[in-house]
């Protein structure tokens, strides 16, 4: 006798994590290529500043935003805030998850509490969803929406409510949730290089060329 | 051989590079930028949002320099760009956007949009959907010395009554000196004091200058309308009169893109370095200050507020040097809300103001600068680039503004202690 | 009151750290008590609460006996193993804890009564009784 | 057999008293998950159930499951229980053997027809049936006729159950589980490797009080496989608080932290090993510090390593890791060469552009 369930899981932990893998790795490292093998010319204009050093800086530095912003776009910047830090936290510091690091990376952390991954990951969800209705309702959001949006959003939800709910049994068999979660992760992971997700490997060299074209005028970045 | 679809697109092609491409790849459309523009801010049109401004750009890396584009584009998936998308982007790519680079500082991602307008403008321009005002300035400054024409003989004029003004001789076409200085159209025509303020100044501190009959323009319409060819050209001139002379430096003038063109463009356009360094007028008269050579005597007692040029300051790194100068001239030098990096443009820059079809829409803009100004209330502004002046002093005009609007040069040369 | 008798599992060290460990479950079971006391006063009505049927963990242990407390019986019943009948300092309530002749637990239980039936003498043990007793004194009367 | 006595007078001659009785229907009731307001319920069903035949198969097994429920020490009501049924045949456990020993099997079928309880532990194997046989007959044929006349199967065991390590990949013998063969009789699955002796008795309690139990998806009775070993886990706390043994010496293992990380299964799986516990109640995997391996479910074996955390991929990924950056750097060129090339052509065709042919021809 077989458990669907049980079947499901190891095929997720599996053969469905080898191929997401390989698409999450190949991908992303297809598109770094394509992206610096294009280039740029070197800039022959003496520089005034630093433009390395500042373009490193601006990496870190563009995680805050220009003061007086906020007021203007709160729901994108707050939720925005709520959702990375969330997904952060929520994915680096729920011990299973730990767990795969260490058995990857050999490297591993000490795991949060349960109160704090499920309220974050609540309000994670909920981040989402405000994101999610400023896309339906705000003109800017609204007009630049495409279906990758979208996608993205639903993608980016998905691991974390199958996640909440296999861990805290809400409803479905568990082994179930526990397997539809990693297929969830699996479906994050092979959208990844080819979507807006892909940001959050490509927002360094942005960051960088950014800060190191204004750093070398001795502009700010 | 004329503007074509096909030109336009090569030349998009031709300025798509890594930067670009991780740009695209990075923007999560999350519309941050239009809370930076100011023509989204007054308008609150979406259709404004800098990103939206590059979408023809967009598409054609997408479909020609990413994998799965390509295959899209196989496919028929996507379409590819065409003359009307271009026609119908030329608006958003020339009036709604003076290339003043908020949009640049507040991306989240890091997409130095402004950089990108720049190179879309490569496009719009060789596929022919370049405003007509500044592709008549354009030739005018090929054909001729100015983009207003042949001004050979305003300069000249000028040079006299300034001469005559602070009894000092300038010289034209004087080699071996410290500088070469060229001036912008509009100092040329409407702010021709800032030639006495500098003959005083440079007397004070030896500097010893000229100007080139050559190369006297320091415009470059080449930028605005976005073409490298004709800029490049238009740097040239300068470059070719600068080495002729054999002068240690050239004086960018207060003029904003002048200072992006020979300063920062320049060596790229023309492939290789100058033999000589490009300094801003602000950054030369900082300096002096700081070697002593530059003293002021007695204040400015009126409340004064600065402007800074977007291309100058925010995209050009010149911040703290006009605030040092204030402050040795002006006893009640008041700071605007979002003054230096973040300061709003006057809406007048990357050729919005030349552009006649967009003068509503500049106007409209505008209104956030006024309000800048307004919470504020000076008696004067001050500001570090002539075609800021320019604007401002026309919109100031048009809403029944009563401030003035004052060159920082000769701001600095009224307080000149000429007995130091 | 400790529910976990002597004769029970020794704690260990851990056992102390264990021991603030809590579900939460203790707070909802002690309602339950309270309204099967209700009922008991009211109706006569018996109540049993079978604490192996709820997640409990030490520090639920801790928080239960400390509301409880100690009454004033303890029985030791010797059956297949121990068996701790104690009445709380609630009077009315009582912990059933069925031991095996290991020592360990069984099932424990919360009895809402006047008098937990395992207490009495069953029915069919006291007719064994009266066989006995009968058996013993033919022996003694064939022994005279 | 059928003057075997009833349960009153076996516990009467065993000298087990009525409050002792009282006192095992309350901890069976317990145990079946059952309301305490049960308890007289099952002690009357017990007094009066029919004491039916039992026949006990053994096929592609360890002799683990006849083990650990043998494996009582005392007399226990546990043992009556089982003395209470009829154990008519069991390889193992009976005196007689050889021909007798079938002989004995069936008369019991023949005497019994249609109500005996047939019990199976181990695998059946059907790639070549030769590979296990009792007395000439193949389990397989076995198991087939004896589960013709019988009421209702017990599959003890997770061999019987679902296959078990014999099932395990590669699974040299084709070997299956008794459900993969009967399909029209009744089959309560009584996982585990092996099952806790007391999950037996509860089960055959209640099969002898109540009838079949309420059964799971995967044929278990809900009363001890309802719910998994992590949510009864006394170290549920610590997972819950984040505080995880790393290794098997270190201070979190020590201390009692949670073992998820060593490659505990209690997530998933199904078992009352936290509550009821082994070795007369002694203690369970987890509590001796060791992991849970989830033996009472499906493929248990093949689980990506006992190991191995539940969240870690069971493959070598790294491998494919490594493939997949070299094969994404290779594609990756690929397409920055296309569109470096696009870019030349572009560079290529450029014609310089003059201020006086910005306009646009028509």
């Amino acid at each position: 006798m077989n458990n669907p369930a049980f079947d499901l899981l190891m095929w997720a932990r599996g053969p469905g994590f080898d191929i997401a893998l390989v698409i999450f790795v190949g991908g992303i490292v297809l598109r770094l290529f394509e992206i610096s093998i294009l280039g740029r010319k070197r800039d022959l204009a003496p520089a005034k500043g630093n433009g390395f050093l500042q373009g490193l800086k601006t990496i870190f530095s563009r995680s805050v935003p220009r003061e007086g912003l906020v007021k203007f776009a709160p729901v994108t910047y707050i939720g925005g805030y709520v959702f990375h830090i969330g997904f952060f936290v929520a994915f680096f510091f729920f011990a299973p998850h730990i767990a795969l690091i260490d058995d990857a990376f050999g490297i591993s952390w000490p795991a949060a509490g349960r109160v704090i991954i499920e309220s974050v990951t609540a309000l994670t969800v909920l981040a989402l969803l405000a994101l999610t209705y400023s896309r339906f309702t705000d003109p800017v959001r609204k007009s630049l929406t495409t279906f990758d949006d979208y996608l993205v959003l639903l993608l980016s939800a998905l691991p974390l409510i199958t996640g909440y709910v296999a861990v805290n049994k809400l409803f479905g068999d568990p082994t179930m949730m526990l397997a539809v979660h990693l297929l969830t992760v699996e479906a994050l992971m092979i959208a990844f290089p080819f979507t807006k997700l892909m940001h959050a490997v490509s927002f360094v060299l942005s960051r960088y060329y950014n800060g190191s074209i204004q750093g070398r005028k001795g502009a700010e970045s | 051989m004329t503007a074509t679809l096909e030109r336009g697109l090569n030349a998009l092609r031709e300025q798509i590079d890594a930067p670009v491409a991780s740009f695209f790849t990075s923007c999560v459309s999350c519309g941050l930028c239009a809370e930076a523009c100011l023509f989204y801010r007054e308008t609150e049109d979406p259709q404004y949002t800098p990103i939206k401004k590059l979408d023809l750009m967009r598409r054609v890396w997408s479909r020609e320099f990413t994998l799965l584009g390509r295959i899209g584009g196989w496919l028929g998936l996507t379409k590819p760009v065409t003359d009307a998308d271009l026609t119908a982007w030329e608006t958003l790519v020339y009036d709604s956007c003076t290339m003043c680079g908020r949009c640049t500082l507040v991306c989240p991602v890091g997409n130095d949009l402004t950089m990108m307008i720049r190179k879309m403008r490569e496009g719009m321009s060789a596929s022919g959907h370049g405003p007509v005002e500044l592709i008549g300035a354009a030739q005018r400054h090929i054909d001729g010395n100015s983009a207003m024409g042949d001004l050979s003989k305003a300069i000249h004029a000028q040079v006299k009554n300034a001469v005559e003004a602070a009894g000092i001789p300038i010289e034209f076409d004087k080699p071996g000196v410290d500088y070469m200085v060229i001036l912008s159209a509009q100092e040329i025509a409407e702010f021709p004091d800032v030639l006495s303020a500098m003959a005083r100044i440079f007397k004070k501190a030896d500097v010893t200058w000229t100007i080139s009959n050559a190369a006297f323009e320091a415009t470059n319409v080449g930028i605005q309308l976005g073409s490298r060819d004709i800029a490049r050209t238009l740097v040239q001139r300068v470059v070719d009169a600068a080495e002729s002379l054999g002068v240690k430096g050239v004086i960018s003038p207060e003029c904003g893109h002048a200072y992006q063109a020979l300063r920062w463009e320049g060596p790229n356009l023309i492939g290789r370095a100058y033999n000589f360094e490009v300094i801003h007028i602000i950054e030369l008269l900082d300096q002096l200050r700081a070697q002593g050579k530059l003293k002021t005597k007695g204040k400015n007692s009126r409340k004064l507020t600065f402007h800074d040029p977007c291309q100058i300051n925010r995209r050009g790194g010149i911040n703290k040097e006009p605030r040092r100068l204030m402050n040795m001239v002006a006893e009640n030098f008041v700071e605007t809300e979002d003054a230096g990096t973040m300061n709003w443009c006057c809406g007048g820059g990357g050729g919005v103001g030349a552009n006649e079809r967009a003068a509503p829409l500049r106007n409209i803009a505008f209104k956030r600068k006024k309000a800048q100004i307004d919470k504020v209330n000076p008696d004067a502004i001050v500001t570090m680039c002539a075609y800021c002046h320019h604007t401002l002093d026309n919109v100031l005009e048009e809403f029944n503004m009563e401030q003035e609007v004052l060159g920082l040069t000769e701001l600095v040369a009224e307080y000149l202690d000429e007995d130091a | 009151m400790d529910c976990n008798h002597p004769s029970a599992k020794k704690p260990s060290a851990t056992a102390d750290v264990l021991s603030f460990v809590a579900t939460g479950n203790a707070s909802p079971v002690l309602h339950e008590v309270k309204h099967a006391l209700i009922q008991l006063l009211k109706t006569g009505a018996e109540s049993v609460i079978d604490l192996g049927a709820i997640p409990f963990a030490p520090g639920d242990d801790r928080v239960l006996n400390e509301i409880l407390g100690i009454g004033e019986v303890h029985a030791t019943l010797t059956v297949m193993g121990e068996s701790h009948v104690r009445e709380t300092a609630i009077p009315g309530v009582w912990c059933v804890d069925h031991l095996d002749e290991n020592g360990e637990y069984q099932s424990r239980f919360i009895e809402v009564t006047y008098m937990p039936n395992i207490l009495k003498t069953q029915r069919e043990d006291a007719e064994r009784g009266l066989e006995t007793l009968a058996e013993r004194l033919g022996a003694l009367d064939d022994r005279r | 057999m059928a003057n075997k006595p009833l349960l009153p007078e076996m516990m009467k001659t065993h000298g087990v008293s009525r409050r002792a009785f009282l006192k095992y229907c309350a901890s069976l009731t317990s145990l079946m998950a059952l309301s305490p307001a049960m308890v007289p319920r099952v002690a009357k069903a017990l007094e009066s159930a029919p004491r039916p035949s039992v026949i006990w198969l053994s096929f592609q097994e360890c002799t683990g499951c006849t083990e650990s429920i043998t494996r009582s020490h005392s007399p226990t009501i546990e043992d009556l229980i089982f003395n209470s049924v009829s154990l008519d045949y069991h390889h193992t456990l009976q005196a007689a053997s050889g021909h007798a020993a079938e002989a004995a099997r069936e008369q019991a079928m023949k005497d019994n027809y249609g109500k005996y309880l047939l019990v199976v532990d181990g695998s059946i194997p059907i790639k070549d049936p030769g590979y296990s046989c009792i007395a000439g007959i193949s389990n397989l044929d076995m198991l087939k006729e004896t589960a013709a006349g019988a009421a209702a199967i017990v599959s003890v065991g997770t061999c019987a159950a679902y296959g078990g390590v014999g099932h395990a990949n590669p699974n040299p013998t084709g070997a299956v589980a008794v459900s993969e063969i009967i399909t029209d009789k009744p089959i309560i699955n009584v996982p585990g490797c092996p099952p806790i002796p007391v999950v037996m008795t509860g089960v055959l309690a209640h099969f002898l009080t109540f009838g079949i139990p309420e059964l799971d998806a995967l044929g278990r009775p809900k009363a001890f496989f309802g719910e998994s070993i992590h949510d009864r886990c006394y170290r549920r706390p610590f997972y819950d608080k984040g505080k995880f043994a790393e290794s098997f010496d270190d201070e979190g293992a020590r201390g009692g932290w949670c073992l998820y990380k060593l490659g505990c299964k209690g997530p998933t799986t199904h078992s009352a090993c936290a509550t009821v516990k082994w070795n007369n109640g002694v203690s369970f995997p987890i509590e001796a510090g060791h992991p849970c391996l989830g033996c009472t479910e499906p493929d248990f074996w093949d689980n990506g390593g006992f190991y191995k955390p539940l969240s870690v991929p069971s493959g070598d990924y790294r491998k494919m890791g490594l493939a997949a950056i070299v094969g994404g750097a290779a594609i990756g060129t690929a397409s920055a060469l296309l569109s470096k090339a696009g870019k030349a052509k572009a560079v290529k065709a450029h014609e310089t552009v003059n201020a006086h042919d910005l306009e646009k021809s028509s």
